[in-house]
């Protein structure tokens, strides 16, 4: 495989200028997850230093193989809901190895109110379980959470993907022969004591664990019953005379101990086979990225140079170099597996929808997963392009994409617009991650096109009522437009919202990849299938 | 993976990899490629960041001996993890024995103020024709003892409570 | 299999005070279901008249075989989001049957801000779309929308592209698809047509393109007519993006009846038996649900109003009393029903687990009928392990290979939501009754519970709150529980697949379980259960 | 030799094993009896004939007289070679063998006595008139004992009247705790030697010690194989013994072992024997003990002059003459014997035990291992803790000192914590190799003995610990080759 020859200058100004704006986004999205992670009220972490509980970043690594990674996932979920008090969704979720398994870890954080359940907290949470469900994954809850926060109750609890879908998911890998681990460090009340009880293994720390459907409040309220947290549901009861929980345990880190060696005991999964090449790290340096990114979002680059950052050895061998240019397709090597990669260089035309659905036709037949480098303001209109039947080709390669038997990973790492956001693997079509670049941006269409749009409509209406517009009081409606647009467009509404994965260091992609692919080949690739092409 | 290698009374914390084909040892900040090639029974080459030593080296269960630069050094070795482990606690600091299934009191071998052991046989039970030994499950000063020689007990009666731990 | 003997006096006092209570409360869910389906602004009207358009309950209404049922879903969809202004979330969404063959339609409603796709919208398309897909039913989508609604595409875009996504599942489970183009399909909305297997679009009304014309004038400058870039002849003879052009709605919809009559016909995966009408009357059900929802009532009274000769066996009659389980028949069709008598207590949860693992071992369809405030609390129970004993109930539940239905008849709170096959636990279609409530806790008691929070909260800022002030804090809070818990904002949220009234259940079921058959049942297989 | 047929070795260890060598090169059988803690020992694997001996503690078999009685009946062997240490000088046991009619290899049963008996020897010497430090002995007046020990001047050395090998020594310094210390001195006589009485000396500060090898034979014939210096010592017990000693001009060492020579004659000495000196700084000596036996530190002077004092014992013993005489006894070259002890020396010397997992003697130009144990041994704390002695010999002291030093760097011992890079470090230290030490060197540079590694040292160490770690090595190649790679990575 030859390698990509970068047409990049690290001298010229352009590159130092992009350099210096994305050194600017990249601190400010390193803050931000920063304060989420670790920035808590006094009185919380002073509460939990009182309970003997240890702050769940800390529970992290005492589970965790020492020296490992961890890929955590929207680090940032409800940055922009409720007020930013409820950092990370009051959950960090994420992949790491625990005895040399790769597992998903679901962790409630107890220093954000409790631990107490938000609406994203459970899609969130119900999220991880659906990347375990997809990737085979055991899962490690670490249940210490104050319940559903009663005030958006019906944001919790009755849909479809809020609160009973944690535990339908639950049963769901129990089905399929995917163990799970519990470790219940504080309480489990109502519906989330069906964590630990849905799961294979549980262990309950002593004096901090407890188990019970209805809590002493409750009971008392319900049947006036007085009873201690112990009594009702403590851990000696639960390990001795109910049988609900499983392994007591003195402490938290002997509770992590304890579920490291039941972890050892897994069955280790047997892996997709897939082509794999000697791991060789990139040629070119991915901190280039950092140069390579346009500072306006609106500025056309090469994505050969984002893969040529990303893959091994910075080699690429592209499909259809001369055909339908603005995709760039090709195999190359992530941590030495072999993928498909799809990148935008622009409009989708019909020939690059072709060239897709042609592509990801070749990497089904061959079991080479897929990654979609998005980068796309959507599949190019007007009337040629519609007589030549962009429509069905756009529909030829949505065909092909969503038909996908091989795994795929979506990274967007500059505009998400429209259809293009479709077919280039958006989050409704099933990508096992997707992840978000800190500049990435996503929507129907631009932010300024929208306001425009919104602005002429709002104007048409006011000349119906017989009123014109001066240009300052089209400004003032324009503003508070662009900028609540501007807002919902950004990278830090979507990973808010849980429309993404969360947002990556563009450095950080290639190992985000790496085990992202490593995790997916737990589940066999079928035989590849679709439905009907329009041809 | 992490070890904690105790050499006389000085601890070191080390943690393992081995990536793509090569060790790499972290000992505080420091990460050294090392390498260990066994060229006769115990006896290998060691190399560190590209430097040899030869060694010979044996390992019992706690221990290891090395004997390198022409002097042997006993290095215990401590799993961070087992360490945590200590007891399972499957019997638990719990402080109350409750009888597994209803029976007779055999003996009865400690008495209220008394200190016990881990371990101690408290009392002696006889149920379904086995006679059981009722241990103390952690350190403790017995509290209650509620049967003596003799007498019947139900299933989960308490027999014994030691006085709860000090927080 | 024996009769229900019914306890109900239909003269009694209760039953009467019940009668009148519930048909007040039926008769203004049928009045709000008339507003949304019918009642539409004049000018919109006017609007569709001057198009020469139908709207889309016409379009439905001479699609569907004459004389034959229309299970629609979530008709009042959104009717407590925006401002109630948009009637069934501008979609119109059902199981109906078509040259014979049971179909999901899909229609966008024009008759409303031209159709446009709010988020509540391309909810109810995902949801009819993902019906689609577990019970194997080809999708007619009849096409006129406006697309997404510009002000509020946050809500719309990313979610929406589970519409096309699940186009493609359909197509790849060889399930076919037809598309009706009566109005445009800008952007996203072309894929539609573009990834049906078959596709009409009506002349001089209907257009395909990604770009309308002022798009394309903004993006390349290029001036070009509706028809010219994406109307019926240019995309039937030059693209190739549509199959069969006609000339007005009506051929059209004829034509999709033609091409539905080319579909093979679903191998079934159970039959029904000749069926018997119940022995009672359904609509003796308005007696027998309490005006109370606090009050508790017998749910085989409810069975024996909805299912074949009111005829029932009870499994395990004498044991977990507060569960009612046994087989019966729905217009012939076999069922397991499990029906809550009250809280569920330990022997009441491992009944349920075994009585559901007997359904799925002889491939017997599910029905919950949710009655339930949860499961009993206290140390003994916990002591006996009512959560793993309500954890078995969950893993055979959830873990179910035949179809499960889900009926909330009146309370759903709690873990008795979850573990009766809530919304989250996958059943095929989940309807509320008019009066059901569903929540975490009852109204009453999470308007005490976060009341005397919000209180607490007042009081630190503000100690010498008056007792009106306190009373104003508290009606605002039990109004807002009140209305959290009611069966109308699930159902605008499409937490189920639409309100039914009681005497409807027995129909729906029967569609549901008769469609649910075209998905063949794989063998039993569960998750650890922990013994 | 044809008096002695067979021999019986009363003894274990390595010494048991260096009698044995000497025995088969001599073409007379011999035989080991050993309690069983001591069956996988190399002397008990190499014996043609063994005889097992038992006792309520290991150490009471192999000083059971009946034991060895019967062991001789059983057997047949008609002499016992008793090595050092257990019953080498017990009078009653020479007696009861006598008696047995087995010879005893080694002096008469009253010569034991006599010289055995520090109290006795002592006075016998000073007598006679060679030099003896000033002195109290408890048995001349024991009431007074305290107060006569209080006038010899501090410091004193308080010691068990019976005994040797630094057992029950003390010195005090003040008056303040003496008749405490003297109880004490009394009771640890009783415990080591079963003879509480005691005997008190001046302590010479920074004396060296410096002792003859004598031999006599039934004929009247007496010969010294020149001097050792044994003033390596940690608690006052010898650890580095060389010959020549560097301290000795060649007047001195004449006059001191011309002395000792006096005292063997003196006594009638017959076979191999000791005599003891405290050599102070000023450059005078006194008597300090006789040892009746062979020493542990013998092969220094095998070394230096060529002849096998073992041999010579034989011969002593089946009352053949010395078939040489004084000037045929040439001291060339120079020897150092280290003693590897299982003790760890950086934590007081405590004594290690644990099972020898691997061992691995030095080799090479003039070097000799007397080694008692082999690789799969345990070490327990039953016995002496010295497992091995180490026997370099060069032609001169700075050869020999660098040779030595190499060999314990070669010697493998592993599982068990021994005092090799103890030595080896003693060996490099600046005043050992210019030859100015005392008994009390080894206390007095303890700080600068103390072990320490380099951080290099330490690297390699911690990565050979680390890649033996078998547990270790399984767990870290559970990890999937992708996530090592990345290392403790964060996103």
């Amino acid at each position: 495989m030859r390698r990509i020859v970068s047409n990049i200058s690290t001298q010229s100004h352009e590159f130092k200028e992009n350099q210096a704006d994305m050194a600017r986004v990249l601190n400010e999205f390193r803050q931000l997850q920063q304060k989420a992670r670790y920035t808590r009220p006094e009185r919380d972490m002073q509460r939990l230093n009182k309970q003997k509980k240890l702050f769940v970043r800390d529970r992290l690594e005492l589970l965790l193989d020492p020296g490992t990674p961890f890929l955590e996932f929207s680090s940032l979920a409800a940055h922009y809901a409720y007020e930013g008090t409820v950092p990370g969704a009051a959950v960090v979720t994420g992949i790491g190895l625990v005895s040399g398994r790769e597992v998903m870890v679901i962790a409630g954080d107890a220093s954000v109110k409790g631990g107490a359940w938000y609406p994203l907290t459970v899609k969130k949470m119900v999220r991880a379980l659906d990347i375990a469900i997809e990737n085979r994954l055991p899962v490690i809850h670490i249940c210490d959470s104050a319940g559903g926060f009663l005030p958006l109750q019906s944001g919790v609890f009755p849909d479809r993907f809020a609160a009973g879908r944690i535990f339908r998911n639950q049963v769901q890998l129990s089905k399929m022969n995917i163990p799970q681990i519990a470790i219940v460090c504080g309480h489990c009340t109502a519906g989330g004591a069906y964590v630990p009880a849905l799961s294979d293994y549980n262990i309950i720390v002593r004096g901090t664990g407890a188990i019970f459907l209805g809590g002493p409040p409750l009971v008392k309220a319900a049947t006036g019953e007085v009873v201690t947290v112990e009594a009702l549901g403590g851990c000696d009861m639960h390990t001795t005379t109910s049988g609900t929980a499983d392994y007591p345990a003195d402490n938290e880190p002997q509770a992590f101990a304890i579920a490291r060696d039941i972890a050892a005991q897994f069955r280790k999964p047997k892996k997709q086979v897939i082509e794999t090449a000697p791991v060789e790290a990139p040629y070119y340096d991915p901190e280039e990225l950092y140069g390579i990114i346009p500072m306006d979002r609106k500025t056309q680059y090469d994505v050969r140079e984002v893969i040529a950052r990303i893959v091994d050895g910075s080699r690429f061998h592209e499909y259809q170099p001369a055909y339908g240019k603005t995709l760039v397709c090709g195999y190359a090597h992530i941590w030495g597996y072999k993928v498909g990669i799809l990148g935008n260089n622009g409009v989708l035309f019909n020939d690059s929808a072709k060239k897709a659905a042609h592509f990801i036709q070749l990497c089904n037949q061959n079991k080479t997963p897929l990654v979609f480098l998005q980068n796309i303001t959507g599949y190019m209109v007007g009337r040629t392009y519609e007589e030549e039947g962009i429509t069905k080709d756009g529909a030829k390669m949505l065909m092909a994409q969503g038909g996908s038997v091989v795994p795929k990973f979506t990274v967007i790492i500059g505009g998400s617009f429209g259809a293009g956001n479709y077919g280039m693997c958006g989050r409704a079509w099933d990508a096992r991650v997707l992840f978000m670049w800190p500049k990435a941006e996503i929507g129907v269409m631009g932010a300024e096109q929208a306001a425009n749009t919104l602005v002429d409509i709002k104007t048409r209406q006011m000349q119906k009522e017989g009123i014109t517009l001066s240009e300052k009081d089209i400004e003032a409606i324009r503003t508070p437009i662009m900028e609540s647009y501007e807002r919902d467009l950004s990278a830090y509404y979507s990973t808010s919202e849980l429309w993404d994965d969360g947002i990556l260091d563009p450095a950080d992609t290639r190992n985000a990849l790496g085990m992202s692919i490593a995790c997916s080949l737990n589940a066999q690739i079928d035989d590849q299938s679709y439905g009907v092409f329009r041809f | 993976m992490k070890r904690e290698f105790v050499i006389g009374s000085e601890s070191y914390d080390v943690l393992l990899n081995k990536a793509l084909g090569e060790y790499h040892l972290d000992v505080g900040d420091r990460q050294l490629a090392i390498q260990a090639e066994e060229i006769g029974s115990g006896e290998y080459f060691i190399y560190v960041d590209g430097r040899k030593q030869r060694a010979f080296v044996a390992v019992d269960d706690e221990n290891t001996y090395i004997h390198m630069e022409g002097k042997a050094v006993t290095i215990q070795r401590i799993d961070p993890f087992e360490k945590i482990m200590g007891g399972d606690g499957a019997d638990g600091s719990g402080s109350s024995l409750l009888a597994p299934m209803p029976g007779t009191v055999i003996s009865v071998n400690c008495e209220p103020g008394q200190q016990v052991s881990e371990g101690d046989v408290l009392m002696v039970i006889e149920s379904m024709k086995l006679e059981t030994t009722v241990a103390a499950p952690r350190e403790g000063i017995v509290e209650q003892v509620n049967f003596s020689a003799g007498d019947t007990f139900d299933q989960k009666a308490l027999l014994v409570s030691l006085q709860a731990e000090e927080e | 299999m024996q009769r229900i003997r019914s306890a109900i006096r239909t003269q009694s006092e209760s039953y009467l005070a019940n009668k009148a209570h519930n048909e007040k409360v039926f008769t203004a869910f049928r009045e709000r279901q008339e507003r949304a389906r019918y009642v539409r602004p004049e000018r919109e009207l006017a609007r569709l008249a001057r198009q020469g358009k139908m709207t889309g309950r016409q379009r439905v209404e001479m699609l569907l075989d004459p004389g034959t049922p229309f299970l629609e879903f979530s008709s009042l969809a959104a009717c407590e989001d925006y401002d109630g202004e948009i009637p069934g979330a501008n979609v119109i969404s059902g199981i109906g049957i078509v040259s014979g063959r049971e179909v999901v339609i899909h229609a966008d409603d024009n008759s409303m801000k031209g159709g446009a796709w709010y988020p509540r919208s391309t909810q109810k398309i995902i949801r009819a779309l993902d019906i689609a897909i577990e019970n194997r039913l080809p999708v007619i989508h009849i096409c006129d929308s406006a697309g997404g609604y510009l002000e509020d595409m946050a809500g719309v875009f990313v979610k929406g592209g589970r519409v096309f996504r699940n186009q493609c599942i359909l197509s790849k489970m060889n399930i076919p698809q037809v598309a009706i183009v009566c109005g445009n399909c800008t952007a996203g909305g072309a894929y539609i047509p573009g990834l049906c297997d078959y596709a009409i679009i009506v002349r001089g009304m209907g257009a395909v393109f990604l770009g309308g014309p002022p798009l394309v004038k903004a993006a390349t400058g290029e001036e070009v007519t509706v028809e010219a870039l994406g109307g019926a002849d240019m995309h039937t003879s030059i693209s190739g993006t549509v199959d069969y052009p006609v000339d007005s709605e009506e051929q059209g919809i004829a034509m999709a009846r033609e091409i539905v009559g080319q579909f093979r016909q679903p191998t079934k995966a159970y039959h029904p038996q000749a069926t018997e009408a119940p022995y009672y009357d359904p609509e003796e059900l308005f007696g027998i649900l309490p005006s109370d929802i606090k009050v508790q009532f017998d749910m085989r009274e409810v069975i024996a109003r909805i299912v074949d000769g009111s005829r029932f066996h009870e499994y395990q009659p004498a044991y977990g009393k507060t569960l009612v389980c046994g087989y019966a028949h729905i217009w012939g069709y076999k069922v397991g029903i499990l029906g809550n008598n009250g809280v569920l207590f330990n022997d009441s949860s491992l009944k349920a687990a075994h009585f559901i693992s007997l359904c799925n071992q002889n491939g017997t369809p599910l029905v919950f009928l949710q009655n339930t405030t949860g499961y009993m609390i206290g140390r003994e129970y916990e002591e006996k392990g009512i959560t793993k004993d309500g954890a078995k109930m969950l893993m055979a539940q959830a873990g179910s290979e035949v179809p499960k239905f889900t009926v909330l008849t009146n309370s759903s709170f709690g873990a008795g939501y979850y573990g009766m096959c809530g919304r989250a636990w996958d059943p095929r279609f989940l309807w509320c009754w008019p009066n059901a409530e569903m929540g975490v806790m009852g109204a009453e008691q999470a308007a005490r519970t976060l009341g005397d929070v919000k209180l607490a909260q007042l009081k630190r800022a503000n100690p010498d709150v008056s007792e009106e002030e306190v009373a104003v804090l508290r009606q605002r809070v039990k109004e807002k529980a009140e209305r959290e818990t009611s069966a109308y904002f699930a159902t605008s949220r499409m937490w189920d697949d639409g309100i039914l009234m009681p005497t409807d259940t027995r129909n729906a079921l029967a569609i549901a379980l008769s469609v649910a058959a075209n998905a063949p049942l794989a063998n039993p297989s569960y998750g650890v259960f922990r013994m | 030799m044809q008096k002695i047929k067979k021999v019986l070795i009363a003894n274990r260890g390595e010494i048991a094993l260096r009698i044995l060598r000497t025995l088969k090169a001599a073409g007379i059988p011999g035989v080991v009896m050993y309690h069983r803690v001591d069956r996988g020992a190399p002397a008990v694997r190499e014996a043609e004939e063994t005889y097992l001996i038992e006792g309520e503690t290991p150490v009471a078999a192999y000083l059971d007289i009946e034991n060895i009685l019967a062991a001789c009946r059983t057997t047949g062997a008609n002499a016992v070679h008793p090595g050092y240490g257990f019953l080498a000088e017990n009078a009653p046991f020479a007696k009861a063998l006598a008696e047995a009619d087995v010879i005893f290899i080694g002096p008469t049963a009253d010569v034991i006595e006599l010289m055995g008996d520090k109290v006795s020897a002592r006075k016998f010497v000073e007598a006679r008139g060679f030099p003896v430090a000033p002195s109290a002995i408890e048995e001349d007046d024991p009431a007074t004992f305290v107060e006569r020990v209080a006038k010899v001047g501090f410091p004193v050395l308080i010691k068990p009247a019976a005994g040797g090998g630094g057992k029950g020594m003390r010195v005090v310094y003040d008056g303040a705790n003496l008749a405490e210390e003297v109880e004490r001195g009394r009771r640890e006589g009783e415990r080591y030697f079963a003879d509480g009485r005691l005997f008190a000396e001046r302590f010479i500060e920074n004396p060296r010690h410096i002792e003859v090898q004598v031999f006599g034979d039934q004929h009247g014939n007496y010969v010294h194989f020149w001097e050792r210096e044994c003033s390596i010592q940690r608690r006052f017990q010898k650890i580095i013994e060389e010959t020549p000693s560097p301290a000795l001009s060649p007047e001195q060492r004449q006059e001191i072992c011309t002395a000792a020579v006096g005292i063997a004659e003196a006594v009638g000495y017959q076979g191999a024997g000791t005599v003891e000196f405290i050599y102070a700084p000023t450059g005078e000596f006194y008597f300090l003990e006789m040892n009746t036996r062979l020493q542990v530190e013998h092969p220094v002077t095998e070394m230096v002059t060529g002849y096998d004092l073992v041999y010579e014992q034989l011969r002593v013993a089946a009352g053949e003459a010395l078939n040489y005489t004084q000037a045929d006894i040439t001291q060339t070259g120079h020897s150092i014997e280290c003693r590897i002890c299982a003790e760890d020396a950086d934590a007081d010397f405590a004594p290690a035990i644990g099972k020898l997992l691997k061992v691995r003697e030095p080799v090479g130009p003039g070097i000799r291992v007397d080694s008692g144990v082999i690789e799969g041994q345990d070490v327990t704390t039953a016995f002496d803790p010295m497992l091995s002695k180490l026997i370099v010999y060069a032609r001169d002291r700075q050869q020999c000192i660098t040779r030595t030093q190499q060999a314990l760097r070669d010697y493998v011992l592993l599982g068990v914590t021994t005092n090799t890079a103890y030595l080896d470090k003693i060996l490099s230290h600046s005043d050992f190799i210019s030859g100015d030490v005392h008994t009390g060197f080894l206390a007095e540079q303890a700080d600068v003995l103390k072990q320490n590694l380099s951080q290099d040292t330490l690297d390699f160490l911690l990565s050979a610990a680390a890649l033996t770690d078998e547990q270790l090595c399984n767990a870290v190649a559970e990890i999937p080759e992708l996530y090592a790679a990345m290392g403790h990575w964060r996103n």
